[in-house]
């Protein structure tokens, strides 16, 4: 293995660190190098590159017609997406905040979702729309809001969410790329988070649909994606002081879910967590919960616990750190997890 | 005392707000205060166009009374029928070249049929054995929609796309009055119109959405006077006057074509028929209201003018007649026959590859269709 | 017991059949009756009486401005119906199918499910959003949505849902009567179901919030609401023969579920399905099985299962009976649920 | 060949769509070409009104740059500046009684304050201790809307809530240029115009939505022109013109009282600052054009032309200016001391009364407080 060590050294040395944000922007702008069906629009994309720049540059490189400031009105921007997409374009939607997606909800459930379906594969509908989602950025209401669970719920659509910098890059090419729509949900307070990657040299990245395992353990394994991975990694670290060795698995796409690898982890550890920021009542980790039960329940040795922001509105900026799912709580569940009852 | 003859008025002046430009007159984008007409003003009129639309008038209408009898014979799960509005049905699949896309509600069958589609195809969503029955791409008409209004921002995606490939393509896309309440609307003609993209939308203002008549959906001088506000024109047109409109939508799409931009067409028409069977109109209109209406049909008003011109006779009249009802003796038979229902396509395009969730649902119910076959 | 029965009889005498929809009529007339606050609007609900004569005869009686065709325009239904609300008035507004309440989403979730939280209870935000739902009429695309999961998944909303004409009745004037807002979804294919209801004594009816046990039994329970609740109570006929006593919980309630209820019948019967008509993927049933196994754990001899919608748009007419759980698919996983291991 | 000349054409005689009725005429609904100035016009000016206005201006400016002081120290979470626009949030707050109710978005602090809304009060969204500071019943000021115009149709439905009941009761609903694409802009004005709704309609026209110019937004001749549509009047207005604005609400407002329906007012005006303290204006727009319009500064304006009236003078300048100080120098206090938390009021108010789920989770809650209290 010495070769593969100082092989990945080697490529080391000529990264710089980057951010979620950039390496966003990087694979939006390959993709439009590598295609001239690829097109960016939304709110500010154009000149001002995105609230959260994230689109920043591409109208320059290749003008306005290619990333577009739109009028704002999210319906809008959608549904002539939709339009875009039925005359062979590969639209990348950006929506500007989470809660600012809803308006365009009819379009998503009633077209976008639905178009492969009913046109018996006639009709494809290749769009991204990119969601920036979740709270801990201190934005006012309506600016953090986790909407993963209504796109969960709407079949046709596929959701996919990075936790790592490798994986903004890699798996917005990847739904790019894909000829079905993908809800691309970007979590706010990882767009600045750095990683030692380079855009010349893109780790390869599996496809949409497969988790990862982000940390190897034994004791149990915390289920989790997008802005709660960076959470579970640190509560696993603290975790070994208290005995526990937690395996930690980041979803990477919510839909399609990567039953395989999730449950593996499970049989193998026997007890789970699930953790998110989203509300728990009617949240992802309901649906987790539940497959993995029905998958793996004679390997359980505790209930599948759930950590997940409360069931309230997303609160103000100043109070928003007692409803985001810390480490603590996620060691409070694990702790939960009837250790009492064997293994 | 004004500020003329004030002290040091004349050193104050203020300066024009900079970024306010006289902007667009509106006074071209404002349509005509009466709908516009062809037939009874002794305009010159095209004898080969005036007989194709008279024709296709006639095909419409027994297309839509076949289809409601159908309905009522258990062979169509519902039937908004377009009966009265033959001539914007008409005049909108005319309207355009074969590289153009129509973009239809769920009331424009006919709309796609006069355009080519085949019938059955055109009708499989009502039949309820598909969704839509036809390749939208192969056509260039967007499937029959539903929701609300929500097909005017495809058609404004779809033509300002084309327009950025430099195919001279226009998008023709038909709505209601109800429909015109929507945001989907509003947003839809906004963007046509920063965008300049090639989208003609049509209007057909029936008088009522559902048992809501326009009143109660609109307080605007006309629904075309809506284009003014997004820097469009708008066009008012009588919609049971099939040479009018046809005109009117002509104009618009050449205009798109040329690089003009999107306008707005209001056609006044009126729905004959119930909203769909399944509707009691006498619940919400009296039946003087319709037969006044009658008096205004499109095919009547057509033909009328046509035999009064001398551009028709009985023979013409005869032959519409008839290859109407051949059109609708063979929609009757292929209709007569069950459609061969495939259950295994629910999960066939519902992702580009499947599922193994959807695999598993898959297998799940091609056992128990085996099971029930055995 | 010979009195209460005899009572009861008593009391059917004067009972005639009357339908859900009539039932639901019932309930707005004698609200708008006793509460000159409770207005009702939308689409149709006027002079025609809704497309499902839900409203029938309510604008005749009361006039328009209490019952009032709107313009054809859902999020300005609703976002009206706000503002009559911070003005003091109790809206029920009627969406017209499920799929047609996406447009008004965004003032449903950033709007009417916040307000009472985001002004600390200075504003509160009585509308009922009635929305007709789920499948089996034989409805076009985009008529037989079943939503639910979305509202489930919003807090600050009540999600209400009569499976019997009896709890229509009683459930709307609960909703109605609520200072929160309550998505009150209404079983499309059960409004022209009937019962022995008369309205001029209409039962007392459990606050919002309460599930029932609509049939009791031993062997497993089947955990159901809204349209699956006939199928779910024939299915456990069926089951008879197979040996199986099943018995049936009728939710009423989404939000707030009623836990109690449902796990005091699961550690009694030890097996559940949870079963629904919505999508199973993110639906309904995820939550549901996830905090039945959180709180019953060690009395479950098998996993929760769930019978649901396949996951996949709405299928057209002709197909329709292949996606719902129909009576032969509940008594599959019945099937599945571990019997050789004990009880 | 004429129709007149056919034989048998006498005898035809198209009906009129019986449904279609002249509607309103929509001349007295058009804006003027150019935005209403009342300063440097000469006009007749109220001397008490005039200096008012000039107060609350003067207050309003340093109300906005206080508040963006505050922001660069943190006190705020973020502050978008209604700097330039103080005349339209001035006279927004002065158009209305005190039983009216007014609807502001996340830019329009300043109208609340201005109406007598207590500024901590005002800015706690904007801190971010909590959503909305105040009791909006009690203020009749409805939360600082932040989703786009989605507070129009709020606006509608409690003005027709407030007529049905019989109460005069006005409502104004702010919104900005952008929020005019918004499809619920578009489901409001049509709302109220239907309805007849004692509402008006205020758009902020700043000239930006964030970074996106007027000209992407809409290519209408105004945004003013956008009330044709609903057949509503429009009324353009030089924003920075306070007794301008002031003077064309008054009307609106008088207007919609008396039952004469909703009316849409454009003031053109210009933000300033950057769009929040978080956004860099530099990106999208060169300080040439800022500089223009600071020669059309709302305050300047009104200053020059009292001044050079007589109705103002160095003692009445210097008097404002004061008590502008004094105002923020109250604000920085109040704001620098930190707001007392309440975390548990999270679980408080999500219902009428609180779940078993949430009494649980508030529990939670409260142990982990306590246990990093101990
Ligand atoms: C978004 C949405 N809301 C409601 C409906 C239900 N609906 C179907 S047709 C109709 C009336 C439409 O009237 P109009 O636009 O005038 O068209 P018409 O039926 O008269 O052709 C309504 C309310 C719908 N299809 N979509
Ligand atoms: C529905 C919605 N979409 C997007 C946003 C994000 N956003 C906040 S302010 C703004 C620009 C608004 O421009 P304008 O309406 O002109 O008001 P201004 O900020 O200039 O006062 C945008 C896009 C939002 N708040 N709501
Ligand atoms: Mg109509
Ligand atoms: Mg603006």
């Amino acid at each position: 293995m010495t070769t593969a060590t100082d092989n990945t050294t080697a490529r080391r040395a000529d990264k710089k660190p980057a951010t979620m944000a950039q390496a966003l922007q990087r694979a939006m702008r390959d993709a439009m190098a590598e295609d001239p069906t690829v097109h960016v629009l939304g709110e500010d994309v154009g000149t001002l590159g995105g609230v959260f720049r994230v689109t920043d540059g591409l109208a320059k490189e290749f003008g306005e017609d290619r990333c577009t400031d739109t009028p704002l009105a999210e319906a809008g921007i959608l549904g002539t997406a939709v339009g875009m997409a039925m005359y062979g374009l590969r639209p990348v939607v950006e929506m500007q905040f989470d809660a600012f997606a809803y308006p365009a909800f009819e379009q998503l459930i009633s077209h976008v979702s639905k178009m492969r379906n009913r046109t018996r594969g006639a009709m494809a509908m290749p769009i991204v729309v990119r969601v920036p989602y979740g709270g801990g950025i201190g934005g006012v209401e309506h600016h953090s809001d986790s909407s993963e669970a209504y796109y969960m719920a709407t079949p046709g659509l596929k959701v996919v969410t990075p936790a790592t910098v490798e994986d903004a890059y890699g798996l917005l090419r990847e739904a790019i790329a894909c000829d079905d729509p993908v809800v691309f949900l970007e979590p706010k307070r990882l767009y600045w988070s750095k990683s030692d990657w380079s855009p010349e040299s893109p780790a390869p990245v599996e496809p949409i649909g497969k988790a990862v395992v982000r940390r190897a353990g034994r004791s149990a394994t915390l289920i989790t994606y997008g802005p709660s991975v960076p959470v579970c990694l640190e509560a696993a670290e603290a975790a070994r002081e208290e005995g526990w060795d937690l395996e930690v698995v980041d979803l990477r796409s919510l839909v399609p879910f990567d039953d395989e690898t999730v449950c593996a982890s499970v049989r193998r550890t026997g007890r789970a967590v699930v953790v998110h920021e989203s509300s728990g009542f009617g949240g992802p980790g309901g649906e987790i919960a539940a497959r993995v039960t029905e998958r793996c329940f004679h390997h359980l040795e505790a209930p599948v616990l759930r950590v997940a922001g409360f069931d309230i509105p997303y609160p103000p900026p100043m109070l928003e750190k007692h409803h985001l799912p810390g480490v603590d709580r996620v060691l409070d569940a694990v702790a939960r997890l009837q250790w009492e009852a064997g293994h | 005392m004004t500020v003329q003859e004030l002290p040091g008025a004349a050193a104050y002046r203020p300066t024009p707000p900079p970024a306010w430009r006289p902007r667009t007159d509106p006074a071209p984008l404002l349509p005509d205060p009466e709908p516009y007409r062809v037939l009874g003003t002794g305009a010159e009129l095209d004898r080969a166009l005036m007989l194709k639309l008279y024709a296709e008038l006639v095909r419409g209408r027994r297309f839509n009374a076949q289809a409601t009898a159908l309905t009522k014979q258990g062979r169509l799960a519902v039937y908004p029928s377009s009966t009265g509005q033959e001539a914007c049905e008409v005049a909108a699949a005319l309207a355009l070249e074969e590289r153009d896309w129509l973009f239809p509600s769920y009331r424009d069958t006919l709309a796609a049929v006069a355009r080519g589609l085949d019938p059955v195809e055109a009708l499989t969503l009502l039949r309820g054995d598909w969704h839509t029955g036809y390749d939208p791409r192969r056509h260039r008409i967007a499937p029959l929609c539903t929701p609300l209004a929500t097909q005017l921002p495809h058609a404004v995606g779809l033509a300002h796309a084309a327009r950025l490939k430099g195919d001279d393509v226009v998008a023709l896309a038909l709505v209601g009055d109800g429909g015109t309440s929507e945001g989907d609307f509003h947003e839809a003609l906004n963007f046509a119109a920063v965008w300049q993209a090639p989208v003609v939308f049509l209007v057909q203002n029936n008088g009522f959405a559902i048992s809501v008549p326009l009143a109660k959906q609109t307080a605007a001088p006309s629904l075309a006077h809506k284009a003014v506000g997004y820097g469009m024109p708008g066009r008012l047109v009588d919609g049971n006057d099939a040479p009018a409109v046809h005109q009117v939508l002509g104009e618009a799409v050449a205009r798109a074509r040329r690089g003009g931009g999107p306008t707005l067409i209001e056609a006044v028409t009126y729905r004959m028929e119930a909203h769909t069977n399944a509707d009691d109109a006498t619940r919400y209109r009296g039946s003087a209201e319709v037969d006044a209406w009658r008096d205004h049909d499109p095919i009547r008003l057509l033909e009328g003018e046509l035999t009064a011109r001398g551009l028709l006779d009985e023979d013409g009249i005869r032959a519409a007649a008839e290859a109407a009802e051949t059109m609708a003796a063979a929609l009757r038979e292929q209709m007569n026959t069950e459609p061969s229902l495939a259950p295994m396509d629910l999960f066939a395009e519902v992702y580009a590859e499947q599922s193994g969730q959807l695999r598993e649902q898959a297998a799940q119910l091609r056992a128990e269709l085996e099971a029930e076959a055995r």
